[in-house]
């Protein structure tokens, strides 16, 4: 069990301590600034005063956790206080006025889960706003069983909103799986197995070794259903979590080899530059989201979409200039091609390094794209993922629209057809060329843009993805989107469905196996372009 | 007498189209047959699939009345005899023509066959440019380099695709008097050719094409009465 | 072409033969070292590549412990010179600009290397040329050789401490340990010495789990799921054990933090993590994390002070692309590589690489991380102090632990 | 004077440069073997370059040739490499009985038995070329049948050799993992730091080279060589004039390949190490890249490259280390650009060829 080792101490120190024992805050906060094990004698002391506790106390308790988390308590030579911007405060009385001096004790691993559970339980019984003591309900919701079951009866009476009373009272509940009342053992059970997760289900299977659940039928009958349930959920989740990741992935594949796949289709040039056109891509909305610091702060948040334009035209625009001065003189030589955007990649790699650095940028995370929501059971979706998610999906539709729905799409698709003839109906496909170019650079460079919340921005960021989108792209097909896409997802899925048998190395071993044995079998990947070989 | 190349059923798809449609042909020993019709007709699939460059959906072809050609390699099929000039002029370009005749007559290296080789690029008229490197030569000397190439070996069925697009009315009459001095009892000659007057002096049928499909069969000049080959594709 | 001239081609032939052969017969480039009362000392640390991040500030933190010295009078009456190059984090690079160090630019002595890859390569260069090759980092150990000064711990002295401490009442209880490590040998070699530790303690293999991804792997989502549910299995506390390097770390640490898990429900101990590796994340939700080395910036004591200065001015000074304000352990063990070398050498009274190995025996440096650092004659390695850190807010590390002294190196390990 | 009567050795001395530049390798060769005033470390740099040559060479022939790129010659540099490294290794124990460094931090109590036979060279030589020709067999048979080409070849050759680095990463794959074979004690008996090993390598690797030039100089100019060029300009015209390009390019992939895991075998002892490095993306399109400067489609260009670019990079990275990667990208575009046929054209140059560049320059082959 997850919290065994901490509470069982903790579950220690409630049995001792009188019920009534009283808050001695001056005690709690010198105990506070005596070392390791003087912070968990007084996250001990804090929890036993709960259930009792005045909504002064509690709020004091509150008060004080937090800044020991925040690493606002200074430990002294004299009496513990509290910074704030505004003046320090004594620890004790929260009085202003007292000399700040001293340093933030440091919360130690196992500390730290008391701190919080302290912190979360106070703010639970005397939170000035409902979604305060929501939160800090959340927070509980795992460590239940830790606390002293009066502490939720009472922040349920005391509870005004009334969907949170309900949600109080079911934690509570919860806490009580191993109470010596059957009968509230059985609603524990019920309870916990409502959250069907795993740890649910570690808590429930832990049951069997009971006695109980030799002697009982109904609470055998209660647990064996409960486990029955979770395990059903839990497949599910699994399943869930399976796709969402393998989408994610396939969403990065995606976008990574798009704007690869419209030059390969349209040229037949590979180009070895696309990983470090998502570089800069990614580079150009550091610098918006600088600019943005320096002229709007308000509005910094909103930097991923702002960039958004900006990221697509600065690429396209470098697309623009690496085809018109490099590629568009070696046209009918596409394997030089590809290694003069070799050239071209270590050239902007190396220009970025001196120019700004090695290090990974700094980049400030919005709350939109921060964290994750656990929807069911240990299905989690995180929020940055789902960005790029839905970046890709959008970027697919957009681009989808460019091809079908514009004068340039119409000429990108009829060059990729027959270069030759579009060139005799009047398409200056030169120009074509140079357009669809930066298309796919512009495309790049939103991928950069997508990536910057999930992974590290350096120089070197572009190098990772060459052979990646390459074999999708192969993979795919020239000139089709829908084989992109197509290759995309599978790539995606598979590899996520090998990684937890194999490991990440064979995932990826067996996966591009898997590519280029089908590549042996349709040389032209999966929606080739059929016609006339000569 | 055994036919050629004989065509049974052929139908031959690329994606969602159908360039050649349930085809049926036979062409003879000793007949140089004009293959015409608008873009898009098959003429240049029906090649492909007799030189093996393309396969079919459905359908055979037989050469000789004995080798299966739809499940035979393109090497093989070259091998037997059957050999096939592009529509693009085809030559290797960093080669010499020489090399390139050379490589036509399959590398043979004896007396008689220098003979024959010299013979060619004096039939073809570039033995003077014999050293020099294909990609050097003019359009109409490539589209002739490739004829050389393709008639060195003696093949038994000799298929022109396009032999006179881009040449000058003087190259158009010599590649005529050459392909009509390539017809020999033993062999069948198969021209794709949109030049009609070309057509009209070398081929002694015509198969008229129309998507896919045989739209007419016979002389030329029955051909230019026929109101549905003047409609698909000679026009008024 | 046919028709070729006898003249031009025997001219073209004797030209391009003797051009050939030139290079054979030039002198040196870079002249021997030792004339003009300066002492060449050779860095081999990348500045390009993938390594450049990490490797590219020792550069100058030789040089900045070379000015000091030198400032100090120098070494033996010679002021040393730094000659840097940059192997671009290419492995044959490094043994070839080694050989050539040695060999031409006459050094004497190397200050090198971040992966165990690149050691491995430079290795036998130095053993062939008998020179000496200071490494900063810390390794998987099992390598004893006269060539090479281990400047850092091997895991025997920095590992295992750490995990005890995590395993202890005073840590976590730790009970059960998720290894996830990049799929090379010092991931595989720390992990397999931790399983026989753990063996020795009692504790059952279905304890622990073992992943590896390959090089600069990013997606960490299907992984973390992976911890996740291991981590709410039953058998008590779960511990990560984290020996991925370079852009995997901060990869891993941005998902571990999306998917809702801290540092109180399953701690990640960051092996090879620098706060180099938390730019560029929000550290708020990693607080508590730890880290394990020889040196952190927090450390206490009036040498660091000095060291974290002399730093923030050098920077300034030479303008390196690099933050002022941070000083991660390998530093710092190229800083005490440089100063042991120089108190080697003037010991032996010479700049031999066997003199100056006959002179480690003994040694001591008052190292910035407060310990007081010593090396024997037993072997090359070097003794160190121990620090746990723990991830702060602001992108640093806490000292968490710390050793009472330092541990004497144990080169080979005894658990596999 | 006709092409076709004369003797094939009258027509391999034809290419002035060729001629120029074997007989500047083999100059460089009697130097190596007979100057005394060389010393160890020039004699290790230019048998290393000797090796990249002969790597660079045995691109050039199925690329320049043959018109296939492989973005994957590593594997076959890599397999002998291995192979090398596995014989000097068995050969360092049986000589010296020091248990190297590997058996250590592989966890091993002794190398593998299997690799026991290798300590005999005449053995792992045969096993050097074996693998890389059955491997180079099995991966050309399979793709020219189905007829992969062009780009994707390019692309499937680089996934191949990726695929090798990241099992070769893998200690559990039996290799020594990312630190690869090192601590060579001793070769044909002799340790390694006595005088004239680095010698008596680097003149292997000249000689090696020099045959592999006159070798491909042969060859290429042959009836064989004439047929892979007509398989670059238009393998479909080739295929059609009765010729199985299969066997052909199958035959000019397997002789590149050996030829590659030959340089990897003289390359091995000569750094002293080997591992998965050389399997990386990066050094495979480098050999291309040596290729093209030096002027592809021309075994002497493929020299010139190697030895130019490696030389630049040996000396750069230790001098002037931030100018190489600039160096470099710069000499792929400017070559990419100006000299579509390498720097052997450089005398050749005029400013009008900007504008016409690719009248007459190897093409790719068809797809």
């Amino acid at each position: 069990m997850r919290w065994r080792g901490v509470l069982a101490g903790l579950i220690a120190v409630v049995a001792a301590c009188s019920p009534a024992a009283a808050l001695d805050r001056a005690s709690v906060a010198a105990r506070a600034c005596g070392g390791a094990s003087g912070m968990t004698d007084a996250a001990n002391a804090m929890v036993a005063s709960l259930p009792d506790a005045s909504v002064e106390d509690a709020r004091w308790v509150a008060t004080f956790s937090n800044a020991a988390i925040e690493r606002t308590l200074r430990c002294g030579a004299g009496a513990p206080t509290i910074a704030a911007p505004e003046g320090a405060r004594d620890a004790a009385s929260l009085r202003p006025g007292a000399p700040a001096d001293g340093s933030p004790p440091l919360l130690s691993l196992k500390n730290r889960p008391l701190f919080e559970t302290v912190r979360a339980a106070a703010t639970l019984l005397a939170g000035p706003t409902a979604a305060e003591r929501a939160g800090a309900l959340t927070a509980l919701e795992r460590r239940a069983g830790s606390l002293p079951p009066e502490l939720f009866e009472r922040a349920a009476e005391a509870e005004t909103d009334p969907a949170l009373k309900e949600r109080v009272l079911g934690v509570g509940q919860a806490a009580l799986l191993n109470s010596p009342d059957m009968a509230k053992r059985l609603a524990a059970i019920q309870r916990i197995a409502a959250t069907p997760d795993r740890r649910a289900l570690t808590q429930i299977a832990a049951l069997k070794g009971d006695p109980a659940y030799g002697e009982d039928p109904a609470f055998r009958a209660a647990v064996d259903a409960a486990v029955g349930s979770i395990e059903r959920w839990l497949a599910v989740s699994n399943a869930l979590n399976v796709f969402y990741n393998g989408l994610s992935f396939a969403s990065i594949l995606f976008m990574a080899s798009a704007g690869l796949a419209i030059i390969f289709g349209l040229m037949g040039v590979i180009n070895l530059a696309q990983g470090e056109f998502i570089m800069i891509g990614a580079y150009v909305a550091y610098a918006v989201q600088e600019a943005m610091r320096a002229a709007a702060p308000g509005l910094l948040d909103w930097y991923l979409i702002a960039a958004i334009p900006v990221v697509f035209l600065v690429t396209a625009g470098v697309g623009i200039a690496v085809e018109a001065t490099i590629v568009r003189r070696l046209y009918t030589r596409p394997l030089m091609t590809l290694l003069a955007t070799w050239a071209v990649s270590l050239l902007i790699v190396n220009l970025v390094r001196v120019a700004i650095g090695t290090q990974n940028l700094q980049f400030v995370t919005p709350s939109y794209i921060s964290g994750g929501r656990l929807v069911t059971g240990d299905f989690i979706v995180t929020w940055n993922r789902l960005f790029a998610i839905v970046f890709a999906a959008v970027t697919l539709a957009l681009t989808w629209f460019v091809l079908k729905k514009t004068p340039l799409g119409l000429n990108i698709r009829a060059v990729t057809q027959n270069r030759a003839m579009a060139g005799c109906v009047g398409i200056a496909t030169r120009r074509v060329d140079m357009m669809a170019f930066g298309f796919g650079s512009g495309l790049a460079g939103l991928a950069g843009l997508a990536l910057c919340p999930i992974y590290s921005v350096n120089p070197q960021m572009g190098s990772n993805f060459i052979v990646d989108s390459f074999m999708v792209v192969v993979l795919g097909g020239v000139g089709t989107l829908a084989g992109t896409v197509i290759a995309a997802l599978g790539v995606g899925q598979i590899n996520v469905l090998i990684e937890p048998l194999y490991g990440a190395v064979a995932a990826k071993v067996i996966v591009l196996l898997m590519i280029i044995a089908f590549l042996q079998w349709r040389p032209e990947g999966l929606y080739a372009v059929k016609g006339r070989r000569k | 007498m055994t036919v050629a190349v004989l065509v049974e059923g052929l139908t031959v798809e690329f994606g969602r189209f159908r360039a050649i449609d349930d085809l049926s042909l036979a062409i003879d020993y000793g007949e140089v047959r004009a293959v015409i019709g608008p873009n898009g007709a098959g003429k240049t699939t029906l090649l492909d699939v007799i030189s093996g460059v393309s396969r079919a959906r459905t359908g055979r072809v037989l050469f000789d009345e004995r080798l299966e050609l739809t499940r035979t390699s393109e090497a093989a099929i070259a091998r037997a005899g059957v050999r096939r000039k592009f529509q693009k002029p085809s030559v290797f370009e960093a080669l010499t023509v020489r090399d390139n005749v050379e490589i036509g007559a399959g590398g043979a290296r004896d007396a008689a066959a220098r003979d024959r080789i010299a013979a060619t690029l004096e039939t073809v008229g570039l033995a003077a440019e014999a050293d020099r490197l294909a990609g050097e030569l003019a359009h109409g000397q490539k589209q002739w380099l490739e004829i050389a190439m393709v008639v060195v070996s003696e093949p038994k069925v000799l298929m022109l695709d396009e032999p006179v697009a881009g040449l000058t009315d003087e190259e158009t009459e010599r590649t005529a008097a050459l392909v009509r001095r390539l017809r020999t009892p033993g062999r069948a000659i198969v021209v794709v050719e949109h030049d009609m007057d070309f057509v009209e002096t070398i081929a002694d049928r015509v198969t008229v094409l129309h998507e896919g499909r045989t739209l007419f069969e016979g002389s030329m000049a029955r051909a230019r009465a026929d109101a549905r080959v003047v409609d698909v594709y000679l026009g008024r | 072409m046919s028709a070729f001239d006898r003249r031009t081609f025997l001219k073209t032939t004797a030209g391009a033969a003797a051009g050939a052969i030139l290079p054979l017969a030039a002198p040196p480039l870079i002249r021997s070292a030792r004339a003009a009362g300066t002492v060449k000392l050779g860095c081999l640390f990348s500045s390009s590549g993938t390594m450049a991040n990490l490797e590219g500030r020792l550069n100058f933190v030789a040089g900045m412990a070379a000015e000091e010295i030198n400032a100090a009078g120098g070494v033996n009456g010679s002021t040393i010179e730094v000659v840097t190059s940059d192997p671009a984090s290419d492995w044959p690079l490094y043994a070839q600009v080694g050989r050539q160090m040695l060999a031409e630019t006459k050094v004497a002595a190397l200050f090198g290397c971040w992966t165990s890859v690149s050691r491995k390569s430079v290795l036998p260069v130095v053993e062939q040329n008998d020179g000496l090759l200071f490494y900063p980092l810390h390794f998987e150990g099992d390598e004893n050789s006269k060539n090479v000064v281990y400047v850092n711990s091997p895991p025997a002295s920095s590992v295992l401490p750490a995990v005890d401490y995590l395993m202890s009442p005073d840590g976590v209880e730790a009970k059960r340990f998720f290894m996830l490590g990049s799929d090379y040998v010092w991931p595989r070699k720390i992990n397999k010495q931790l399983k026989g530790y753990w063996k020795t303690k009692g504790i059952d293999e279905s304890a622990w789990k073992e992943e590896y991804v390959p090089f600069s792997f990013s997606n960490f989502q299907t992984l973390v799921n992976q911890i996740r549910a291991f981590a709410d299995a039953p058998g008590g506390k779960l511990v990560v054990v984290l020996t991925v390097v370079g852009s995997s770390i901060p990869d891993f640490m941005r998902e571990f933090a999306n998917q809702g898990i801290s540092s109180s429900d399953v701690p990640v101990l960051g092996l090879d993590m620098v706060e180099a590796d938390l730019e560029g994340l929000d550290t708020q939700k990693l607080v508590g994390h730890l880290n394990c080395w020889a040196y952190l910036q927090q450390a206490k004591g009036e040498a660091n002070q000095q060291f974290l200065k002399r730093w923030a001015g050098y920077v300034g000074k030479t303008k390196a692309p690099f933050r002022p304000d941070v000083a991660i352990d390998p530093m710092v063990s190229t800083y005490d590589a440089v100063h042991l070398w120089a108190m080697a050498a003037k010991k032996a009274g010479s700049f031999d690489a066997p003199e100056v190995r006959k002179a480690f025996g003994g040694l001591s440096f008052d190292c910035p991380s407060g310990y007081k650092i010593g090396m024997t004659a037993e072997n090359n390695y070097v003794s160190r102090g121990v620090f746990i850190g723990s991830v702060n807010e602001s992108q640093g590390f806490d000292v968490l632990w710390q050793s009472e002294d330092t541990p004497k190196p144990v080169p080979m390990s005894q658990y596999g | 004077m006709s092409a076709a009567k004369r003797s094939l050795l009258a027509r391999a001395l034809d290419d002035r440069i060729f001629v120029a530049v074997t007989s500047a390798v083999a100059t460089v060769l009697l130097a190596a073997a007979a100057w005394p005033g060389l010393s160890d470390y020039r004699a290790n740099i230019v048998g290393q370059l000797a090796c990249f040559a002969l790597l660079a060479v045995a691109l050039d022939l199925i690329w320049g040739y043959a018109g296939i790129l492989s973005l994957g010659h590593g594997l076959f540099f890599a397999i002998g490499g291995y192979v090398a490294g596995m014989h000097l290794l068995e050969h360092s124990v049986a000589v010296t009985g020091i248990t190297p460094d590997i058996v250590q931090f592989m966890g091993w109590k002794a190398l593998p038995g299997w690799w026991g036979p290798l300590e005999s060279f005449p053995v792992a030589l045969a096993a050097a070329l074996g693998v890389a020709f059955v491997v180079a067999f099995l991966f050309g048979w399979v793709s020219f049948r189905s007829r992969v080409g062009g780009v994707y070849f390019a692309i499937i050759t680089q996934a191949l050799t990726y695929v090798a680095m990241l099992l070769m990463f893998r200690n559990d794959t039996g290799f020594g993992g990312n630190n690869g074979m090192t601590g060579f004690q001793a070769i044909f008996g002799v340790p390694f730091q006595s005088p004239g090993v680095a010698r008596g390598l680097a003149v292997a690797s000249l000689a090696s080279l020099v045959a592999a030039l006159v070798g491909c100089r042969l060859l290429t100019i042959g009836r064989f060589g004439r047929l892979l060029v007509a398989t670059r300009d238009d393998e479909v015209r080739l295929r059609s004039l009765g010729y199985e390009t299969l066997r052909l390019k199958l035959a000019v992939w397997c002789v590149s390949a050996v030829l590659a895991a030959v340089a990897g075998l003289l390359y091995a002892p000569q750094v002293g190490i080997i591992n998965p490095r050389v399997l990386s993306p990066d050094l495979s399109i480098e050999i291309a890249v040596w290729c093209a400067i030096g002027g592809r489609g021309r075994l002497a260009g493929a020299v010139i490259g190697a030895a130019l670019v490696n030389a630049l990079k040996f000396s750069l990275s230790a001098t002037l280390p931030d100018l190489w990667p600039f160096v470099l990208a710069g000499l792929v575009i400017l070559v990419a650009l100006i000299f579509p046929n390498g720097l052997l054209d450089i005398g050749r140059w005029r400013p009008t060829l900007l504008s016409r560049a690719g009248a007459l320059q190897p093409r790719d082959a068809t797809p």
